[in-house]
């Protein structure tokens, strides 16, 4: 707010002072979540980080190199050998297109810039524009103030930095952008009730589907939000115009994504939305019946109409239940089934569990990812519902949901981020918006007590007064500023005049609650202040040293100063150099994305875990003894196996810690792997107590091979113990590079053998003896008889 | 005499044939190395030898404890096959010995190995290496006392006379061998396991393996399980031939089969029978020449190869009816035989399954005798592209219809909306 | 007055417009019922194209209903051109979708 | 003394050998090698003759060198075959421009003068003197011993053919040849090559013959005397083989100078042979060296090439008629005797050729069951002589001898006494000998007995002299006897080698029981209960396969008896899996099944009349609409009249039915992109031409409500 100690024309320059310095707030916030997003590049390089960013590296130098068209029906035969993947059809395009684009404009504009650097450049300036969303969006919340506050604190916050700093090229960068976008033009028609800003938002949705599978999340809150204005009786022709498109044009868009395509009607996903349009055309209808009939004939209409909108309704249910029940996931994927029952994937579907992403998370997990705001947020909610209105329900409801998913998932933190963001946006900035109103009224106070008596109170009214002339004027201001495009509609109108009334009630009981307050306030000011200093402290450290390590370089700090670890890159580099283009390469599917992207070789299974079998085809094998685990490999031609070992150097994601998940995969799949025989009552142990059937296994056989020459006694850093078996010797496979620090071993399959032994007894010792000095004496066999 | 003559000849085919020794182009041996423990077997197998020197082999004997034998020299090897006609050797000379031997083999070279009625562990250690075991008893010999070759100075029924020959034109030559074969050493049983090895000469079910002079304990292999001669092709095709008995080569026993016997044989050995070479695998879709880099799926293609046969100086178009080609990811989706215009062209035409993946073109020939041929080429095949899709379905009639009728509705109402008062 | 009488013509327009354009995806449902849905994308264009002009023609009319006090102050021209916009949009998805 | 010899010959192997207690085994080994040795040999035969034919055939009549010609000629001389083809003509040229071109090599003029001085070609035309001069010019310096060889060897030919040659200094020569000698009875080929050869020995032997031979005056004894210790040392260096023949070798030669035995035996013999010629008095080698030469030189059978022929058949000839021993063979014309058809035991003693040998008899020392060692069966059998076939013969019906493997030891004593110091018989030698007969089989039967062991449950008798076949059955709970009775035609029990009951299962898994000799009988019994594990508890139909052989049984057999159908219990967890049995090979090869891809199954189509209907229902609500329109009577009187609004308006229409008009083109052909294309040039004067229509209507729409 501005302060509100200045002349009474002075208010239009004022207020385009004040938009003006919105703007360049704006663009400071942006310039800030760009660059708190630098720290990857500064401290590291300039690379692709972790796992799937490379493979969306790759889809975009393909993009780049052969155009829109080629890159639609690419059949990519170097993945999931031999199976291939059509990857046109199974990746959301959304990401790989915008920096495809944005290279396009830039080399258009002759800035030559590699597509790498795009890539990597990607997520913070969408983050960027996701701050720029997210002001908006609150903005058609709870007006600017909070709106700057908001995208300063989303711009800061960490759960969202972990995806998107420099380097993480993945979907989510764009994804919350498109979310948050997507949100704000919902909010926008909501308040508009423009057709035109449905239009956008259907867009925005189809863009947003184009990123990332979390579209479903919209796709589902906007339907619950509707249905809830409809229940608590909001119900307004603009609901109708903000959703009734949205779902029509948006389901059409959806299903124009190869990847959604049918699903976009059939799985059980997007009925929520179906359902809800009939519901809401029933109720429109009965609105407009109600228009138009008396209210007697209403009656009846009412009563028929809405039991024939119920059989509609049941009778569509019906027809759902039938479909669900008929689909043997119950028509839902398996992650969003284990979104509504947590337990459900580590019951189900170990693939889905397997990944760390998808654990439910802990809680300093909640404090390291939204710091302080878990303690804003209630404050926002408070504040969303004085008084509640469409958009701030909306809020609300967002953040609801995103709380219990991100409680389900680590990963959807980052749903619930801009939601934690907006909210304690509007705390901050409503506390705010109290404390300085009462500091500026003791300080007229203060300035006027000298000159006038203490007891007379008419002139403290008048000042009073004015005071509310000046909150009015400010309003209208406040009005004005807003986007000239749209009128500002009753809503936020009504809104603005409670802000006015806060006002002077504060203001007349003023010397009863103001008497000591003015330090109370300024306490408070400070308070918050120095709260928001230690978010931006907190925020900062989190983007500096947590979340900006590219997990393919890796450092480790000692008394003997920095280790760099570039054993992924040495790997990788050697299967490029040293191995034929048609090699096949297996190795656990967390590598398949880089060794595609950085070895250009095949690979049997990557991170896109579309094909369990598949995948449990390979779990089988690097947890089957030595041989069968060679006809499994050499069953899909594979040439080269890649092993991960952080035993040496103590990098404690490696395959020996993910061993469990891949006997479980492959167990899940082919009975004859059963998970208690490779644990030790219980546990998981790779030392001298763990079980044959551990110690005779291909994974460990491959990254404990010759690991005892290193030390004398095979002392694996990682599981602190010595290991179990320690001299042994592979028969089918052979050892064919070790990284430097022994982070990647690459093996080779040896061919099948030239000749078949026979049974090799020796011959009886007894007997030789004899035979041979019966021979070798000085009487040979006569050739001749 | 023969020194002023033999060691210029030997250098001078030394430099001749290191161009066209045994190789893919020319798979018949040219060296052989006769390995001997005594060289009077030189003159006893004469008759053997003079046939392999007929046939344009040049041999070179040796003590098999020469001390200055070896196989190789400057890391490439001197001779093309491998003769070891020395049963009684304990350790080679020079810096020959099993391992040797069976790099050898490895390498793509043949062998050709007898053992006698007694057979040290070095020759029992390399034949056991090619999956063949002899029997353990030092002293034990094949007897047979039914099939047993008559004559009036040996009766111990240790010469057996063998006539189950393994039923193949390739190994044996396509004339039949009529005289029953002499024999006399140790029989030997094969690796049941192993799908390499073949029992060209077995004995008969009356026959046992033990030592005629002690009294009988259980014999370790009895009847036709007995195999008296055996060949390996081993995965790399070269060629061995393992026999229990070196006499089978020796001069005497005229008017036996034994000289038809060996003399085939080693045809087959030296590869002059029997070798198979693919050339020419080419595939492209129907009504087009270029090999594609890709398929869709139902294509329609036409697949086609050449298959020769070594005849010992030429190739010869390879005939036969029972050529097939599989259209292979994880499992044979098409597995077809293909048709030949007898002039070794091999050819076939299918469609492309409505799978997609990245197949492959396998020929996996395997007949008995013959050289294994084992080929596969890489193809993807695609899914339908976005605009490969069937359009203008008239079942969709209707729906266009529908679409269209709302965008005139559209239009028109456009027109009325405006402009109506 | 006149006023009033367009605004019923257009009322009435626009609710057989609505009414017609529900009539296809009825008889389309119909047909698929019959014939099964095989070219689904076709029958999901054909129908949602009708849904989609019926629900905009509603929204049309909501929003150039004299009425209706939430839209006084957005004139029903620019209304109309949000409406031209939505359905051009609408028919370009349905044709690439239409297969 | 001879079988002292070869004791010591033991005591230095067993010193070589690691293991003491084989010692003893080998001396009893060697001991009863040690009366001479058990080797059958048969003397040159026609088999050799017919071979020769074979083996000399001249090509355009001449045997190639001349070389080659001698050793052909000589050896169908010795054979006394009779040319059937004349060479004289072609063999004699190159005979006579070889003598004629004066400084020829010695090893050509030498054969040829060989050749000559077998075919007799006319040869007055050569002179002999300066042939003779100038090997002698070749002799004195000569200093390798093949030029001394060649050269005495032509100068002795020549003397042969008439001229005198007179050798100057023939001790010198003789000296000289001698200096190349070396300690163990070898030589050298020359003076500064080191390696000493047997080969060589030979050659120097007979050049020094030659030298002797040629010498004017006599050669002193003395350098004789040293020579004969040398030939005695050569022959203490002589081999043997495991059947006793006798043999010279070179310990180890290059392959490309390469000399067989046979080669190196020969030239000692001809050495040796033509040594002893010459030298006054005897040699003294033993004479069963001789004999096992001779031996060797038999054991050869027929050679498979010229060469080892000829010296086969040369080196013989020399033995045949030598000053040291005259070896006698002793061979048997056959050691399988049938007590069945009353063969004789035959044995014939001849010369190395098969000549006739000097009056002697043979005597049947003793006779050995070879299976029970130790006390001899007969002792000291005369046998008796048949004039006519000059054989020795013995009746064994007389001999009351069973079957079984003997070993007998024959004694040749020669009659007048002046033939022992001529002949070698090497005094004893033993022979392995079978006495065959057919074995009589009864008291054959088959019995299923149960479990008490006591009752039988079937008995089936059983006649093991023809093919029965029986079907029993049997389970684990049972037993399983076989017994048969053998003896021999002299009424004793008979053991054979080789007694095999096999059982067979269907899937060819195959089980081998020994049936050993319990009392007087065969007997087997086989506990199934016991059993079933080695059975991999295979239940179903057993083949029973009886095998009864011996080297002395004239009747062995292989006899199926029948099958029995066992039911053995249930495998239990982890049984032992039966092997595997080898693949058939020609089941194992072959073209594998046709597989063919199904397709999927395209949708079904409805009929193309339903579709159109619909589709003309589809436009029916359109007309509809329409006329809706027109009963509402709907007008265009807003249409603006001014012409610049009209356009307007129009140019919008048209442009909204382009855009839809694209939109249709784009569905027909057009792909997104360029559709995308065309609305940005579409869009913004759509926008722009609406933009003026709608504010120009909402203007005058504005002016009618003011109005």
């Amino acid at each position: 707010m501005v302060a509100p100690v200045e002349p009474k024309p002075g208010g239009t320059l004022r207020n385009a002072f004040g938009g003006v310095l919105g703007f360049f707030i704006l663009l400071l916030i942006g310039v800030l979540a760009f660059s708190i997003r630098l720290f990857s590049v500064i401290k590291y390089e300039s690379v692709i980080h972790e796992f799937d960013p490379y493979f969306n590296y790759r889809v975009t130098q393909f993009l780049t190199k052969n155009g829109i068209y080629e890159f639609w029906n690419w059949f990519d035969d170097r993945t999931w050998y031999p199976l291939g993947r059509v990857i046109g059809g199974t990746v959301y395009p959304g990401l790989t297109l915008t920096a495809g684009t944005m290279w396009w404009i830039l080399n258009s504009l002759n800035i030559p810039l590699s597509v790498e650097t795009v890539c990597v450049f990607t997520a913070p300036v969408f983050s960027a524009f996701a701050a720029w969303a997210t002001y908006f969006l609150t903005k058609e919340v709870k007006g600017i103030g909070s709106g700057l506050t908001a995208a300063t604190l989303l711009a800061l916050v960490p759960s969202y930095i972990s995806r998107s700093v420099a380097g993480s090229y993945d979907n989510e960068a764009v994804a919350i952008f498109a979310l948050i976008f997507t949100f704000f033009l919902y909010i926008k028609t909501l308040n508009t009730g423009s057709l035109f800003y449905a239009t956008l938002n259907a867009l925005s949705y189809f863009y947003m589907v184009c990123s990332w599978g979390g579209y479903t999340f919209i796709i589902n809150l906007i339907p619950m939000h509707a249905l809830l204005c409809i229940v608590t009786g909001r119900y307004s022709s603009r609901l109708y115009i903000a959703y009734a498109p949205l779902v029509v044009l948006g389901t059409l868009l959806a299903a124009l994504v190869p990847v959604v395509g049918f699903n976009a009607v059939m799985t059980s996903e997007h009925f929520a939305s179906f359902l809800v349009f009939i519901i809401i055309h029933v109720v429109a209808f009965v609105y407009f019946i109600k228009g138009i009939l008396s209210p007697k004939m209403f009656k009846v209409a009412i009563t028929l109409v809405l039991t024939v909108g119920i059989a509609v309704c049941i009778a569509v249910i019906a027809i759902l239940v039938a479909l669900v029940a008929s689909s043997p996931t119950k028509g839902w994927s398996g992650r969003s089934l284990s979104l509504l029952d947590p337990t459900y994937a580590s019951k189900y579907i170990p693939i889905i569990a397997s990944v760390s992403e998808h654990q439910p998370p802990t809680w300093p997990s909640y404090f390291m990812d939204i710091n302080i705001l878990a303690f804003l947020v209630p404050a926002g909610i408070i504040a969303c519902f004085l008084p509640l209105s469409d958009a701030s329900s909306f809020v609300v409801l967002y953040l609801v949901t995103s709380v219990y998913f991100s409680g389900v998932m680590v990963r959807l933190m980052l749903v619930l981020a801009p939601a934690a963001c907006i909210l304690s946006g509007i705390a901050l900035s409503e506390a705010f918006d109290v404390l300085t109103q009462s500091v500026k009224l003791q300080l007229v106070k203060l300035l006027e007590g000298p000159l006038s008596n203490s007891g007379d109170t008419k002139d403290e009214n008048s000042t009073a007064q004015n005071d509310v002339l000046k909150a009015d004027k400010q309003v209208a201001t406040n009005n004005k500023t807003e986007d000239v495009k749209e009128r500002p509609s009753k809503k936020n109108r009504k809104k603005d005049k409670e802000n006015t009334e806060k006002a002077p009630v504060k203001s007349h009981n003023e010397k009863r609650l103001l008497a000591l307050p003015l330090e109370a306030s300024a306490i408070a000011i400070i308070l918050l202040v120095v709260l928001g200093s230690l978010y931006v402290i907190h925020c900062v450290w989190a983007a500096a040293e947590a979340y900006s390590a590219p997990s393919i370089v890796l450092t480790s700090r000692s008394h003997d100063g920095l280790h760099v670890f570039d054993d992924f890159r040495e790997a990788y580099a050697w299967l490029r150099h040293n191995t034929e283009v048609d090699d096949k390469v297996a190795s656990w599917w967390d590598y398949g994305y880089q060794t595609t992207a950085m070895a250009n070789r095949t690979v049997i299974v990557d991170n896109n875990t579309w094909n369990n079998t598949h995948i449990a085809t390979v779990g089988t094998a690097m947890s089957s003894p030595e041989k069968s685990a060679w006809e499994i490999f050499n069953s899909l031609d594979v040439k080269y196996v890649l092993v991960v070992f952080g035993g040496l150097v103590g990098y404690p994601s490696d395959d020996i810690n993910k061993f469990l998940w891949m006997v479980r995969i492959g167990g899940g799949v082919f009975p004859h792997i059963k998970e208690p025989d490779y644990l030790r009552d219980g546990q998981y142990r790779i030392d001298a107590q763990a079980t044959p059937t551990m110690l005779n296994c291909l994974m460990y056989k491959l990254s404990y091979y010759r690991f005892v020459e290193t030390d004398g006694k095979g002392f694996d850093r990682v599981r602190r113990t010595e290991i179990g078996k320690k001299h042994f010797k592979l028969s089918h496979f052979e050892e064919v590079f070790t990284t430097h620090h022994w982070m990647v071993r690459i093996y080779k399959l040896k061919p099948p053998k030239n000749r078949m032994k026979g049974k090799t007894k020796k011959p009886k010792h007894t007997s030789k003896p004899l035979s041979g000095a019966r021979r070798d004496g000085s009487t040979k066999k006569n050739p001749w008889q | 005499m023969a020194k002023m003559l033999f060691l210029p000849l030997l250098i001078l085919l030394l430099f001749l044939f290191e161009c066209e020794s045994f190789s893919a182009e020319n798979p018949t041996d040219r060296r052989l190395l006769v390995l001997v423990d005594d060289l009077a077997i030189r003159s006893s197998h004469s008759l053997y030898f003079k046939f392999l020197e007929s046939r344009g082999y040049v041999l070179e004997f040796r003590l098999a404890d020469d001390p200055k034998l070896a196989l190789q020299r400057y890391g490439h090897y001197l001779y093309d096959g491998l003769v070891i006609f020395s049963p009684s050797v304990q350790r080679f000379g020079g810096s020959l010995d099993q391992a040797a031997v069976l790099d050898f083999v490895d390498a793509g070279h043949d062998l050709i190995l007898a053992a006698d009625s007694y057979a040290s562990d070095l020759i029992r250690g390399i034949a056991s290496e090619c999956g063949v075991d002899f029997d353990e008893d030092p002293d034990a010999v094949v007897i047979d006392h039914v099939g047993y070759a008559v004559s009036e100075i040996d009766g111990e029924h240790t010469l057996i006379a063998a006539d189950d020959f393994i039923q193949s034109d390739v190994i044996l030559g396509e004339k039949k061998i009529e005289a029953p074969v002499l024999f006399r050493g140790i029989g030997h049983s094969v690796n049941p396991a192993s799908t390499l090895v073949l029992k060209v000469l077995s004995a008969s079910p009356s026959a046992y393996s033990a030592s005629p002079k002690t009294k009988l304990s259980t014999p370790s292999i009895t009847g036709s399980t007995i195999a008296l001669v055996s060949v390996v092709q081993a995965r790399n095709n070269a060629r061995m031939l393992i026999s229990g008995s070196l006499d089978l080569f020796s001069n005497r026993h005229e008017k036996s089969g034994n000289e038809q016997f060996v003399t085939e044989i080693s045809k087959w050995v030296f590869h002059e029978r029997g070798h198979l070479k693919a050339v020419n695998v080419t595939h492209h879709r129907v009504a087009e020449l270029a090999e594609p880099a890709m398929y869709r799926i139902n294509d329609d293609l036409e697949y086609s190869i050449e298959i020769y046969e070594w005849s010992g100086s030429s190739w010869k178009p390879y005939v036969a009816d029972d050529v097939q080609v599989q259209f292979y990811m994880m499992s044979p989706y098409v597995l077809k035989s293909l048709s030949t215009d007898l002039k070794g062209l091999y050819f076939t035409s299918f469609k492309v399954p409505d799978v997609y993946g990245v197949f492959q073109f396998k020929v996996e020939y395997q007949r008995l005798g013959y050289t294994s041929l084992s080929l596969s080429k890489q193809i993807p095949v695609r899914p339908f592209r976005h605009n490969e899709y069937e359009r203008f379905i008239p079942a969709a009639f209707p729906y266009y219809g529908a679409s269209f009728s709302t965008m005139a509705g559209f239009f028109i109402f456009t027109i009325v909306y405006l402009y109506n008062k | 007055m006149a006023k009033s009488t367009s605004s019923d013509v257009l009322t009435l327009i626009r609710s057989l417009r609505s009414a017609y354009a529900a009539t296809p995806t009825n008889l389309k449902v119909v047909y698929m019922g019959i014939v099964g849905s095989f070219p689904f994308n076709s029958f999901l264009s054909g129908v949602l194209s009708c849904v989609g002009t019926a629900v905009l023609a509603v929204c049309l009319r909501i929003q150039v209903n004299k009425e209706n006090k939430e839209f006084k102050d957005l004139p029903p021209e620019r209304a109309f051109a949000d409406f031209v916009l939505c359905n051009l949009v609408l028919h370009l998805v349905i044709m690439n979708f239409l297969g | 003394m001879h079988s002292l010899f070869q004791f010591f010959r033991i005591i230095d192997l067993a010193g070589m050998s690691r293991y003491r207690w084989i010692l003893a085994l080998l001396a009893i080994f060697y001991s009863s090698l040690s009366i001479c040795t058990a080797s059958i040999v048969r003397p040159i035969s026609e088999s050799h003759r017919s071979a020769a034919l074979e083996l000399f055939v001249p090509v355009d009549e001449s045997f190639g060198s001349l070389e080659n010609t001698y050793e052909a000629l000589r050896t169908l001389e010795i054979l006394g075959l009779e040319k059937t083809y004349d060479i004289s003509r072609a063999t004699c040229k190159a005979v006579l421009e070889t003598l004629g071109s004066s400084p020829s090599i010695t090893k050509d003029l030498f054969y040829a003068l060989k050749v000559n001085g077998i075919l007799k070609c006319q040869i007055e035309a050569i002179n002999f003197e300066g042939i003779a001069s100038n090997m002698l010019a070749v002799l004195k310096n000569a200093n390798s011993l093949p030029d001394f060889y060649y050269s005495i060897g032509s100068l002795l030919l020549i003397k042969k053919h008439g001229f005198e040659v007179i050798l100057p200094d023939s001790d010198g020569a003789f000296h000289s040849i001698k200096a190349l000698s070396q300690s163990d009875g070898r030589w050298r080929y020359d003076s500064n090559g080191a390696e000493s050869s047997t080969y060589a020995a030979g050659m120097a032997l007979e050049a020094l013959a030659g030298i002797v031979f040629l010498a004017d005056s006599e050669v002193d004894q003395s350098m004789i005397g040293v020579v004969k210790n040398d030939i005695v040392k050569l022959f203490d260096i002589i081999k043997s083989y495991n059947d006793g023949t006798l043999y010279f070798n070179d310990k180890y030669v290059h392959s490309s100078d390469y000399k067989s035995p046979l080669e190196i035996s020969a030239a000692v013999v001809r050495g040796v042979t033509s040594f002893a010629e010459v030298s006054s008095g005897k040699l003294n080698i033993p004479g069963n060296k001789i004999l096992g030469l001779a031996k060797f030189f038999l054991s050869i059978g027929v050679p498979g090439s010229s060469k080892d022929l000829f010296h086969q058949i040369e080196s013989l000839s020399c033995l045949e008629n030598n000053r040291i021993y005259i070896p006698l063979v002793i061979s048997l014309p056959g050691t399988v005797l049938s007590l069945t058809s009353r063969d004789q035991l035959k044995v014939d003693v001849t010369t190395v050729f098969g000549a006739a040998a000097p009056p002697l008899s043979v005597k049947l020392v003793q006779a050995f069951n070879s299976n029970s060692e130790g006390k001899p069966i007969i002792e000291n059998q005369e046998l008796h002589f048949d004039k006519e076939n000059s054989i020795h013969y013995l009746d064994i019906a007389s001999l009351k001898m069973d079957v079984g493997k003997y070993k007998l030891i024959f004694e040749v004593s020669l009659h007048n006494l002046e033939d022992e110091s001529k002949y070698a018989t090497g005094g004893l030698t033993s022979f392995s000998a079978f006495f065959t007969g057919s074995i009589k089989i009864d008291k054959g039967e088959l019995a299923i007995l149960n479990s008490d062991g006591g009752s039988a449950e079937t008995i089936e008798k059983l006649d093991l002299s023809k093919d029965s076949f029986l079907s029993l059955s049997a389970n684990h709970l049972q037993k399983f006897r076989l017994s048969f009775q053998l003896t021999t035609p002299l009424g004793h029990t008979f053991k054979p080698h080789q007694v095999f009951l096999k059982l067979r299962h269907e899937t060819k898994v195959e089980h081998l029981f020994v049936i050993d000799s319990s009392a007087r009988q065969y007997k087997l019994i086989l506990d199934f209960l016991g059993l079933v594990e080695k059975f991999y508890y295979l239940s179903g139909k057993y083949d029973i396969e009886l095998t009864v052989g011996d080297a002395t049984m004239e009747n062995s057999f292989l006899r199926t008896l029948g099958f029995v159908e066992l039911d053995l219990p249930e495998p239990p967890e982890k049984a032992a899996q039966p092997p595997p049995q080898p693949a058939d090979p020609y089941l194992r090869y072959g073209p594998k099944q046709e597989i063919s891809h199904i397709f999927r199954a395209p949708e079904k189509r409805p009929p193309k009349e339903l579709s159109l209907a619909f589709l003309a229902l589809t436009f029916l609500p359109l007309i509809g609409f329409i006329i809706g329109l027109t009963k509402l009577g709907v007008n265009l009187k807003l249409f603006p009249s001014s012409p610049g609004p009209a356009a307007f308006s129009i140019l919008f229409h048209a442009g909204i039915a382009a855009v839809l008009l694209l939109y249709g083109l784009f569905w027909l052909k057009l792909d997104l992109f360029t559709a995308l294309k065309a609305l940005c040039f579409l869009g913004p004067f759509l926008v722009f031409v609406g933009h003026r229509t709608l504010s120009h209507l909402a203007s005058t729409s504005a002016k009618l409500k003011s109005s």
